[in-house]
């Protein structure tokens, strides 16, 4: 049996706040950044706030050495993972002390030496590179299972549908999580999701691979580790993949503004109500944010204190804070460097 | 009198104007239409204008089967890197299947995409992917520098009954230029020359058109006069426009966006070693990107890609260069 | 509610028996020229032997402007839909009088006059094409329904997740038909598909779009009748898709051997034998022919007598012979004409 | 002492030695090792030899993932269209991870796929893709012509640490050919001279090195020498023998099997413009496919693509035709 949420030690559990703590703090900073210090931050950047429960509730299930596959959204898992957040930054702001040295940015992060081997930014097409790598662990038999993160809108892409009916038939050791955050982008899932206009659960979409699917609350980062837990341990005796959707929102818009330069690129209202005019789903969302929700669990039975809670707060807040101080002091890579790694 | 407008603004004029003019056109694609404030959607309903789930192949697809049995869609594919999950649709599907079935059936279907977007979008999203277009019986490739040709073009785009890749730069996206009154219609296959000069001939496409105009500008102030070139379609492509210019000049440059062996320069380079070898009298030489895909910072971004210097100086080098030895 | 096969009237009985006949001695002929003709059918030929009952008990449901788009293995369809057999069998034999005129061959039969857009070689794509037709009656307001046909193994491909799922959204007039004949080329179902390994069936695949799914005896033509009756009816009034697993047994091998120019080519023996030595498997599938179950009812029913169906028979085999003459006798394409129908 | 070898026999040589020789080489693709019976099963396992539905873009992608991860996966895809369902990974994610992330991983990966058969395949399976993989960094692209070099290509892909597509020219399956003892290697980006000659340089890959080289016979026979230059492979392309070849003999045609504008023939005479222009002392001369997809009908198939016949006149054209006129 996989262990569950009520098993959890006190350190892990405070573990678990601190990182989620960390993804929301960084991509307020990130957030910060283009007001702060525009130009610093190129192209398209997207946050993971709101996703932080679904996140650490994951990835706490993980063993040593699992891997992570994320999506281009992918700030908040390396966090987790333990790549310094100062080179995370640095990558952001284009700098050589980037974790990829400047060539990636906000959408194509990579830390394979913490186990997150890269992440794709055409839709879809990580899921079937995270069953390779699920794919390569059963064929070299290292037991690591692959933690494979996706969005909603995602799911209606090819890659999506060959890769799991492959997973399934192959018994990869790998979980699928499907972050359903409500959008695609500017697109609202009942505009474009033939589950969720029907009213059922997107997890049903399981049902064509006929490997389990389960939905979870993903703002409760303990119900997300029950049940990733579960299929984590699916995964690992070797019983092939498991369909998890994780329901949660997306606080920040999409990503910053699409402008052309030189004007300026910022981050808008949310398309809740800069598209949809939706004020008080997005006010709802905000109510139910499940950073809140857990340090007030923590608090109530005992985990923490409240000053304990204080101090975790302003711990990640500093180093923060000297993460951005890093990524600016970092210098800018060279022209010509970027002859470099297109061979291996 | 010609009006001022965005680029894209522009194609967006086209678009309404010719969904105006023929119910059978229909638009859609990701992210636009969301809702009935969407203009599209308050002048032609929510069955001509749809949004649809990330979901290319079917999106492509769709439009394929939907204008075999009538209807002209334009799909809005945003970048045109999207197009790739979806490649065999573009390039072994529209302009196959009428030629396959012995004439019987036409595929009039626009797809959409912006491309070159070089603001840090890295190496997945920077792309050029024309070449990989090019050369393909029975398929147009639009690829506009100016708002009016954007407008010409995507009219003609429509209006073609077979199908077109209508590439749009984004970098050119809120550049404003003027536009012709009335129904403006620009052929494909008829290539314009943007600046007209005797020294030597510059032929590039989209934004390198405005940075081979930048560089003319500079190589004037030097005294050395460059015509530029812009095919504007790469498919088909009008060698003989490129060819007149480089009989006159006897130089040829060619500026492209992407790595140089998947450029259109490339391409129209061999054109001329085939076609125009006797009037050339030094060299061609190609100014595209460095082969790496686009990094993301920005100082090797700039590093990789053609600039105006890098015009001028490759104008400068073909001017030096000696005649071949015969 | 939409009619049943028990309202079918005999001349239609009549008339679906003798279709089915007709695409049976039509690909028996096909075959028969690999020996008879050598090199006068080129490239890779695939026959829909076994699949009579299927296409012809979903085609009897049709309304006279409903489009039907098939897969590569295309040759039965038209014959039901009225394409001159001619003119099938010419384009076939590569010749001028071929309804292609020469251009498509045997993968890449269309006749549009006759309700039969194109059919594309690439598996998949042509799903999405008949959704576009669809999309096209459905904005056009045509009254047209679409059938769409692919087999067990397309429905493992990208663009039939993605296009049924934006079937279902748009509620597209169109009827998807799985045809299950448990091979996709040499590859057993058993070795590639999820719900088949699972031992369940493959219109589970439905659940995902949230859309009707049934799994259907492909042998039986009055139960093909009513199922995609149904489903019809369901798409005629705006309901949209339904997705129909037709399940029966392609008789024949995948296709003729595929050799290298001047290596002649043939049709060898199915693959149940040649690959997975499972005589019996194939023996079963030739006991259970819908050909030979409806003559049976047909007769047992006395909707025909015994002299009536082999006048019929003798009827359907007079009318190949005349069509390989035909074919034979019509001229190749001259190499200039094809130059033309590159651009429209 | 040189074996003589099937082209299609020389790479499952390849493959299997090189499986043998490390672990981590996989194998899998559709409508493979269906049975133990499987002589690579038989040999490897079901673990290293699999197969896979029809999903392209899974099969690709789960490579580039297991390759990330240590494996050496080659993937089996019989016809190189079905890549174009696929076209992402191929060009969109294989070549570019390495550089996005800063070098920190790599992808070996070999794509293998026919392509090319002119046998009455028709429009969708019978063309030649590798144009729209050229020119993309950090993608190889091999195209042997002769069982020595298809077997030597497979091992050198195999072995090497980019994604590799390897094309195997379905009408040259059957051919045979001698085959080096020992583990033979042919390095990328190493063409080949298969003939050698003074007057004029053919360019030529797959199955037109074998139609360039019939047709060298023939021009022999009139006391024409040519020189007929294989690149073998055509990214890293191998410019330089190429033009070496140009210098000495001062002409040049290309032959391909894509129509013209989708060849790698352009793309070759581009670089000779640039690079080669002074040793020219006619225009190039390309002989490729006509601009049409390839019809299904043989005496419209043969009218469309290049031929021993065009291939000859080309020669004498390119021979008969002046020096530029400075
Ligand atoms: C093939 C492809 N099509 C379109 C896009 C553009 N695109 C980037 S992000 C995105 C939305 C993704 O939505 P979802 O999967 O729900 O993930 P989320 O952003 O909500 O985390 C889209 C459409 C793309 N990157 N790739
Ligand atoms: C994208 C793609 N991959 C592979 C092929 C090769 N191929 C042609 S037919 C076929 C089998 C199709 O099986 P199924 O869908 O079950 O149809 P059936 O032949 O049984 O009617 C395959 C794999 C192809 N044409 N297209
Ligand atoms: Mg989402
Ligand atoms: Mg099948």
């Amino acid at each position: 049996m996989a262990a569950t949420s009520k098993d959890l030690s006190k350190d892990k559990l405070i573990w678990m706040y601190t990182q989620m703590l960390r993804i929301r703090e960084f991509e307020e900073r990130v957030k910060r950044t283009f007001v702060e210090h525009p130009g610093v931050i190129r192209g398209h950047a997207h946050l993971g706030d709101g996703a932080e429960a679904s996140i650490v509730g994951a990835l706490a299930t993980r063993n040593e050495t699992d891997l992570v596959m994320p999506s281009y959204r992918c700030h908040g898992y390396p966090l987790v993972l333990g790549t310094p957040a100062r080179a995370l930054m640095a990558e952001i702001y284009q700098r050589k002390d980037g974790i990829c040295k400047g060539f990636g940015g906000s959408m194509h992060l990579a830390d394979p030496a913490h186990h997150f081997p890269t992440a794709s930014g055409i839709i879809g097409q990580g899921i079937a590179h995270a069953a390779g790598a699920a794919y390569a662990a059963q064929v070299k038999k290292t037991g690591q299972i692959v933690y494979s993160f996706f969005g909603d809108g995602s799911s209606k892409q090819g890659a999506f549908h060959e890769t799991l009916n492959l997973a399934a038939v192959w018994k990869l050791p790998v979980v699928f999580i499907l972050e359903n955050n409500q959008y695609q982008a500017y697109t609202h899932i009942s505009l474009e999701d033939a589950n969720a206009i029907a009213g059922e659960p997107l997890s049903q979409k399981a049902k064509a691979y006929s490997i389990p699917g389960v939905t979870v609350d993903g703002t409760d980062v303990r119900k997300v580790y029950d049940e990733v837990g579960k299929a984590a341990e699916r995964a690992r005796a070797g019983q092939g993949p498991t369909l998890i959707e994780s329901q949660f929102y997306r606080l920040s818009p999409h990503g910053n503004a699409i402008t052309v330069p030189p004007v300026p690129t910022q981050f808008q209202e949310h398309e809740s109500i800069e598209v949809y005019g939706r004020k008080d789903e997005f006010a709802a969302a905000k109510k139910n944010d499940g950073i809140v929700k857990f340090r007030e669990l923590l608090i109530g039975n005992g985990t923490l204190t409240e000053a304990d809670a204080k101090r975790i707060e302003e711990g990640v807040r500093n180093e923060m804070e000297d993460v951005v101080k890093f990524a600016l002091a970092s210098p800018l890579p060279k022209g010509e460097d970027a002859l470099n790694y297109v061979w291996a | 009198m010609p009006r001022e407008m965005m680029f894209a603004e522009a194609i967006a004029v086209a678009i309404t104007e010719e969904m105006q003019r023929d119910p059978n056109v229909v638009f859609y694609g990701q992210n636009m239409a969301m809702t009935d404030r969407d203009p599209f959607v308050r002048k032609f309903g929510k069955d001509r204008v749809r949004i649809t789930p990330i979901s290319e192949t079917a999106e492509l697809g769709i439009a394929i089967g939907a204008a075999m049995s009538g209807l002209r869609p334009i799909v809005e594919l945003y970048m045109a890197e999207f197009m790739l999950v979806a490649f065999d649709e573009v390039v072994n599907e529209a302009p196959r299947l009428r030629y396959m079935s012995g004439g019987q059936v036409k595929v009039p279907v626009v797809f959409k995409a912006g491309f070159g977007f070089a603001a840090g979008w890295a190496g997945q999203h920077s792309n050029c992917t024309y070449h990989a277009m090019m050369g393909i019986p029975g398929l147009k490739i639009a690829l506009p520098s100016t708002s009016a040709d954007a407008m010409g073009l995507m009219r003609a785009a429509i209006r073609d009954d077979n199908p077109v890749v209508y590439f749009h730069h984004y970098m050119l996206t809120i550049d404003k230029g003027p536009v012709p009154d009335g129904e403006h219609l620009v052929p494909f296959g008829v290539a314009d020359v943007k600046r007209a000069g005797t020294d030597v001939t510059i032929v590039a496409t989209a934004w390198m058109v405005k940075k081979s105009l930048a560089a003319a500008e500079i190589l004037a102030k030097e005294g050395i006069s460059a015509e530029v070139v812009d095919p504007r379609t790469l498919s088909p492509l009008d060698t003989k426009t490129i060819i007149d210019s480089v009989k006159k000049t006897g130089r040829l440059v060619l500026v492209d966006q992407a790595p140089k062996h998947a450029s259109a320069a490339v391409v129209i380079a061999g054109e001329v070693a085939e076609q125009g070898f006797k009037y050339l009298k030094a060299p061609v030489k190609m100014v595209t990107a460095l082969d790496t895909s686009v990094p993301y910072s920005e100082p090797m971004e700039s590093f990789v890609l053609p600039s105006e210097q890098k015009i001028v100086d490759a104008v400068k080098s073909v001017l030096a260069a000696q005649a071949a030895a015969v």
